[in-house]
């Protein structure tokens, strides 16, 4: 069957929750990604944040034979005896975001949460004043990137500035609403707060929401992660100072073309990490840019 | 009855008014406790922190009482939120907005309504469902994307009349509102008699269905408002926003008094059961204790305050006997 | 028929899963009349009531009202038509108080529809006052007795004004007679102002008493429609069982033996005062007194469904504490409830289940039910106390109140203790079936098992018991000796 | 009753089994949908996948018959687990980590126990606080972070016995105990009783909070053994897992006919109630539907398999009038 050359190939990607607007996004740009692919038919399905569900549907996958599983673990660990036994039934598997260490014959795609707390955490190691004090804002416990990323900020920023004191630190659980209210009771509980350290811009954003408008506020400074359409406003606006890109475009663009080369036999095993971009006021331009161009603004 | 001691007054004062007194005492043990707790902006700020959920609460309550229930309120918040939030970015008049935000709510709750009158679902199983629709629809309406940008749209949560923040000036009328509802129409009435047994009230000549039903929409109507509110204040369309919300909101309804056997339950012991967890929250934070031994105080301080409620209403009713002669 | 018709039925049918309830029922009420219904358990003057009420809806057959037809389909339907009812299963909401009882379904409100307490306070004062009941106006229904809730329906039925077509499905089986004059009183009243009232009973002097004309149903047929004057008590009795019946109670000398229960000088804090008092192997003993007497709050003390505050319960010459109802029943003393619904029946649960929940033990082998020792226990039960049910799988809600009482007396037979406290315990049943059930009693007592029964028909306590207490305000005013009993005796200790 | 037709008698079946009927529609449309569906891989797997918060189901069951409840069967399920897994990285032994699970769950239900017992505290709220109380302790046992390389103690949930993978046996055993617990004993009569009309089951002998305190032991040793699989499942030890999963036994109890005013339930129908949702699951899976249509199709078909048990089971009672003669 001449017409039909090129073989189509079934390809799971498996989120890790799709009423997580990051991991919406990327699932969003993966689906968009892989329209540009003739050979790869994409299906996705919502591990709805909970380790037990992921790995039910990882199972799923594997019963139906699926060409390729696209992992984006809840949390490696828990998903690393399923992620195995993708391998064991010969199908081609990619962990992303973050990825699973140390699977034989395994792929991987990531962006380091370590190093994308990391680089702002650099960052705030200049531009925070001396003794000052700072509010930190945490996601879900157990949550491999919410503790990377902690681990990241104690080790980079936290251990070098011992005149720093944390007058407050929640988990938030990436909620900008949540973070809203402890940054409320925060501000009572403070004369001033001189930055607001958040492991993701949606609590970023809601801390910032707090202090709107508010003179004596007018300089705290905010470090997130993510590079979400609205911390790249506040930024643009002067309210956010800075955060990390984690690009759903880059990351999908570069997991279809492992998944491409994998399913096509070109490569058997391939590991990968995108850049870890800082956004700040000097070139946030570009990312508004980005973002507008995506249909988020 | 004649000759009542001091010590016998207080001791009905207490039996009373038992959550209340909790809720004074947290007052009291927070004031002592952190200085900054009793500020005007501190207790402000705790007024508007809980307005949401307790605007959710006061619909809870009148549910429950019915005999009924929601779990999909803070679904629907959302769900109606966005939809205003969109409506706004689109039209550009606030007007619209909140209307549209009330019609889809109460166009949820109407169907949680059919659902459980029409077909007699129970209403867990009944608001269950529209839980997950509701949040389906509004995750799909967005692809499950927040909406940025809302400007003006900002002054429902946001802004303030005079001195007093707009959700709180919302919080106080829904809860006049359900007070008088609850207390001084019929509807009310009926719903106290219907959730305390259902047959004796179909046998008092009570519409049964119709009350149900009113009661849902009027649900809806705070669960719209509550959604406008929410997105401001948030500044944001969160199609994911306000998960839980209806444990929250369930949580004040039965620390205020309010049970689920039907029957009993009052706006003021609402509104109590809303400060006692929004107390708790303030002074724990404001006292900065450990996440996670907040959460094991909360379920703690929570049990106690039911429990010594119950104790004093127990009380009561046995003082009460000793007066039949 | 006449223009003083208010109300026909024609044609009624109805049926529920295992039993045709009502089989083509005409049947009619007029203006300024009393009309009473009788019939044996289970016969369907409760359906065909409810029918007429709107709370279950005729499978087929007419309703006519003043010669309109009129259709009912639910009880606001029928409050627009002028129909009233108190129910046999009084229904009320337990959380609510006397004063907003009297108004529930009915809120009096302003021009802006803003209930009017004021209003309801006055009334609820004005209609207790009248009545000459002393009822503490802001006291919720769960802390009444039955008894003083079936006097507070009866109250609100008939001061309500609106009502042309009262029905009253046994409003008198749980208050006595004082009370039932008072009753009667009313209903003459309103007969006077040509209302139309529906009266169910299963006291038969009662029902001569009050009637104009007597139907009586068996079985869901129509057997009979008479004015009063053409029947007698021995007819309506044998058109309602189908045979001839004695109406002699089945007393029998039986030797008294050792006094099992002894209760001394017991007080609970101002509801009932130093009782004292015996009871024997082989004795029926009675207690007597108006409603509110005390009588209820006595026996539920003694079984620890309340507490009390001193005094001494004594069992086969053992004194024992009562906290709880599983000391009384540990010790062969068990209670039957005058309130079936709240503290006799599980509505969802079957007749079997119901029938063995007081003694599952007997049942266990291993750990394990034997299905086939209970089944066969529940029929033979059922077949003693003439229970009228399609099958002992079938929830207890589904039968008729007389045939709940039934059960919830089988379930204590089953348990087989050696005390029995009953309260009123043929409330509720036939002629027939009481018979069957004094029959029980003298068994039961032959047996050497100790009854003491609460009642507010004199003649059954008359009839029955070897002594009598009679019980005023919570005091012991006097005990009688069988060779003693006369209603004039009984009365003037109950009077106090 | 003498003729009875084809036809009547399917009507007959179809209201005796409403539940089932909907179980088996939903059955046969999915391995008409999905060719994968109907292989026996995928049937072990979906009866895997439900098996944890069916055995939480189970124990909802047996509450909720008693007119009680648990919210707390989630946080209490990863405390267990998770203190469990931590035992067995110390002492190796799976025996020694398989009671502490057990141990710490029942003690955490003897305390909800206690407060709805003793303390007359409504269920929901006693629960609810232990829900806050046993997540908080969880979470603070280990700082918020997991146990990893748990090592042989993956057999009890990942590991399997011949074909059949071991959660599916605790699943059945513990199916088996609840049906019998339920339909055998003193206990699961006195359950019933309680639930139907408490006041009538203490007024007949029923030491009813001791049966009580009962059905919450029992409940707590099925949340400790579904801590274990949990845990052995994931391969961590994970102090914030099986979040939600009280919404999910809930559902699956309540869809399996189990009511909330009491008295009535089945251990069958819950598995009925479990196999709906996670047949919904996997079809909706297998082929592909998007997650947030997926939420709202979910809630739509639970939602109209309630409403068709609760139309059949009213025909019932109307056909079956029909019949009498
Ligand atoms: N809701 C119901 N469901 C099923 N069967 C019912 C229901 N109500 C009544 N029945 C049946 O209908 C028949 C008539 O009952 P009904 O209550 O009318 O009797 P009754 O004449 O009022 O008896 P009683 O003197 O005991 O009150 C009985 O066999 C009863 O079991
Ligand atoms: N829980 C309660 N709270 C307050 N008052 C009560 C309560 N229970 C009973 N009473 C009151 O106690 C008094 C005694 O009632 P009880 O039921 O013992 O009378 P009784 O002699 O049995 O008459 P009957 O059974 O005919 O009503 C009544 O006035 C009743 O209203
Ligand atoms: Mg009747
Ligand atoms: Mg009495």
């Amino acid at each position: 069957n001449e017409v039909m050359a090129q073989e189509e190939y079934r390809v799971a990607y498996i989120a890790r929750a799709q009423g997580d607007s990051f991991a919406a996004w990327l699932a969003n740009s993966i689906i968009e990604e892989s329209n540009k692919y003739e050979n790869i038919d994409l299906q996705v399905f919502d591990g709805q944040g909970s380790d037990a569900k992921q790995n039910s549907l990882i199972e799923n996958a594997i019963v139906n034979e699926f060409d390729l599983i696209i992992i984006q673990p809840n949390n490696g660990e828990a998903q690393r005896p399923y992620a195995e036994k993708v391998v064991e039934a010969g199908i081609d598997l990619i962990t992303t975001n973050a990825r699973i260490d140390g699977i034989e014959g395994g792929s991987s795609v990531d962006a380091d949460p370590y190093m994308q707390a990391a680089v702002v955490a650099e960052m705030a190691l200049e531009q925070v004043p001396e003794n000052a004090n700072v509010v930190v804002l945490n996601g879900p416990p157990g949550n491999f990137h919410a503790s990377e990323r902690r681990k990241a900020w104690e080790a980079e920023f936290f251990a070098k500035r011992p005149d720093v004191t944390i007058v407050g630190e929640q988990i938030a659980n990436w909620n900008k609403d949540e973070a809203m209210r402890y940054m409320e009771d925060w501000v009572q509980a403070n004369d001033h707060i001189d930055a607001i350290i958040s492991m993701n811009d949606n609590m970023a954003a809601g801390a910032l929401e707090v202090v709107k408008g508010d003179p004596e506020y007018n300089d705290i400074l905010s470090y997130g992660v993510d590079g979400t359409a609205e911390a790249v406003l506040l930024i643009k606006e002067g309210r956010m100072t800075a955060t990390t890109l984690q690009s759903a475009y880059a990351l999908a663009e570069r997991i279809l073309w492992v998944s491409d080369l994998l399913v096509t036999d070109k490569v058997m095993e391939i590991h990968t990490n995108i850049g870890n971009p800082v956004v700040t006021s000097e070139n946030v331009e570009q990312y508004i840019e980005m973002h507008e161009k995506a249909g988020n603004l | 009855m004649k000759d009542l001691k001091l010590g016998d007054k207080f001791s009905r004062i207490k039996q009373k008014y038992g959550i209340f007194l909790v809720l004074i005492l947290l007052f009291v043990v927070s004031s002592l406790i952190n200085s900054n707790f009793l500020s005007v902006r501190n207790l402000t700020n705790i007024s508007r922190q809980i307005s949401i959920t307790t605007i959710l609460a006061f619909g809870e309550t009148i549910l429950i009482i019915s005999g009924l229930l929601d779990l999909s309120n803070g679904s629907v918040l959302a769900l109606a939120g966005l939809l205003s939030v969109s409506v706004f970015k689109m039209t550009g008049s606030l007007i619209l907005a909140f209307i549209v935000a009330i019609v889809v709510a109460v166009f949820c709750n109407i169907i949680n309504g059919i659902m459980v009158t029409k077909f007699e679902t129970p209403p867990f199983i009944a608001t269950l469902a529209m839980m997950a629709m509701a949040r389906g629809a509004a995750l799909l309406y967005t692809n499950g994307q927040n909406i940025y940008r809302i400007g003006d749209y900002t002054v429902f949560g946001q802004g303030s009349i005079g001195f007093v923040p707009t959700p709180i000036i919302f919080f106080i009328l829904i809860g006049i509102v359900t007070w008088y509802i609850l207390k001084h129409t019929r509807l009310g009435r009926s719903l106290y008699a219907i959730g305390g047994n259902e047959e004796a009230a179909v046998a008092s000549g009570i519409n049964v269905n119709r009350k149900k039903m009113l009661a849902y929409i009027v649900n809806g109507v705070f669960v719209g408002i509550a959604g406008v509110i929410f997105m401001s204040r948030v500044n944001a369309g969160l199609p994911n926003g306000a998960v839980g919300f209806e444990f929250e909101a369930l949580t004040s309804s039965i620390i205020g008094g309010t049970s689920f056997s039907g029957g009993v339950g009052t706006a003021g012991g609402t509104v109590i059961g809303a400060f006692i967890v929004g107390f708790l929250n303030n002074i724990m934070n404001l006292v900065g204790v450990n996440s996670y031994v907040q959460q094991i105080i909360r379920g703690g301080i929570i049990a106690l305050a039911v429990i010594y409620d119950t104790r004093t209403k127990k009380m009561r009713t046995k003082s009460q006997l000793g007066n039949v002669e | 028929m006449g223009k003083n018709v208010k109300l026909r039925l024609e044609n009624i049918d109805k049926s529920f899963p295992g039993v045709k309830a009502l089989d083509n029922i005409n049947f009619s009420a007029e203006k300024g009349s009393v009309h009473v219904l009788c019939g044996e358990n289970g016969a369907g003057k409760s359906t065909l009531m409810k029918i007429i009420n709107g709370v279950y809806h005729q499978d087929t057959g007419n309703i006519y009202i003043d010669d309109k037809l009129v259709e009912i389909d639910s009880p606001t339907k029928a409050k627009e038509h002028g129909i009233s009812m108190i129910f046999q299963e009084l229904d009320f909401v337990p959380e609510m108080t006397v004063e907003e009882n009297f108004v529930t379904g009915n809120w009096p409100t302003s021009k802006f529809g803003k209930v009017n307490w004021k209003k309801i306070r006055k009334q609820a004062k004005e209609i207790l006052e009248k009545e000459g009941l002393d009822y503490d106006l802001d006291t919720k229904l769960k802390d009444l007795s039955i008894s003083d809730i079936q006097l507070l329906e009866i109250v609100k039925a008939v001061s309500y004004d609106a009502a042309d077509i009262i029905i009253m499905d046994e409003p008198t089986s749980a208050i006595s007679d004082t009370e039932i004059d008072l009753l009667f009183d009313k209903i003459r009243s309103l007969r006077e102002r040509g209302k139309s009232i529906i009266y169910i009973s299963h006291k038969m002097d009662e029902i001569f008493k009050i009637a104009d004309m007597i139907t009586v149903l068996r079985d869901g047929q129509l057997v009979a429609t008479k004015p009063k004057e053409e029947l007698d008590i021995e007819t309506v009795i044998s058109l309602m069982v189908g045979r001839k019946l004695s109406e002699n109670f089945p007393k029998e000398d039986i030797e008294i033996g050792e006094e099992i229960l002894k209760v001394k000088s017991l007080n609970s804090h101002r509801i009932f005062k130093d009782i004292d008092f015996n009871v024997h192997a082989g004795e029926i003993i009675g207690f007597s007194g108006l409603v509110g007497a005390g009588r209820t709050e006595v026996l539920r003390a003694l079984f620890g469904l309340d507490s009390y505050d001193s005094g001494e319960i004594i069992i086969n010459g053992k004194k024992i504490d009562v906290t709880s109802t599983n000391d009384s029943i540990d010790n062969g003393m068990v209670m039957l409830s005058e309130d079936r619904r709240r503290y006799g029946i599980i509505p969802v649960r079957s007749v079997k289940e119901n029938t063995t929940l007081a003694n599952l033990e007997e049942f266990i082998y291993n750990g394990r039910l034997h299905r086939q020792k209970e089944i066969e226990v529940v029929e033979e039960m059922c077949e003693k106390m003439n229970v009228k049910t399609p099958s002992i799988d079938t929830d207890v809600s589904a039968l008729s109140g007389g045939n709940q009482q039934k059960v919830v007396l089988a379930k204590w037979m089953v348990n087989d203790p050696d005390i029995f406290l009953l309260d009123e315990p043929t409330r509720g049943i036939d002629v027939g079936a009481k018979f069957e059930i004094y029959k029980l009693m003298t068994a039961l007592a032959k047996r050497g098992k100790a009854i003491l029964m609460v009642s507010s028909e004199l003649p059954e306590l008359i009839g029955m018991c070897d002594r009598i207490y009679v019980m005023s305000e919570g005091k012991l005013t006097g005990e009688l000796k069988r060779k003693d009993f006369s209603q004039e005796a009984i009365m003037k200790l109950a009077v106090g």
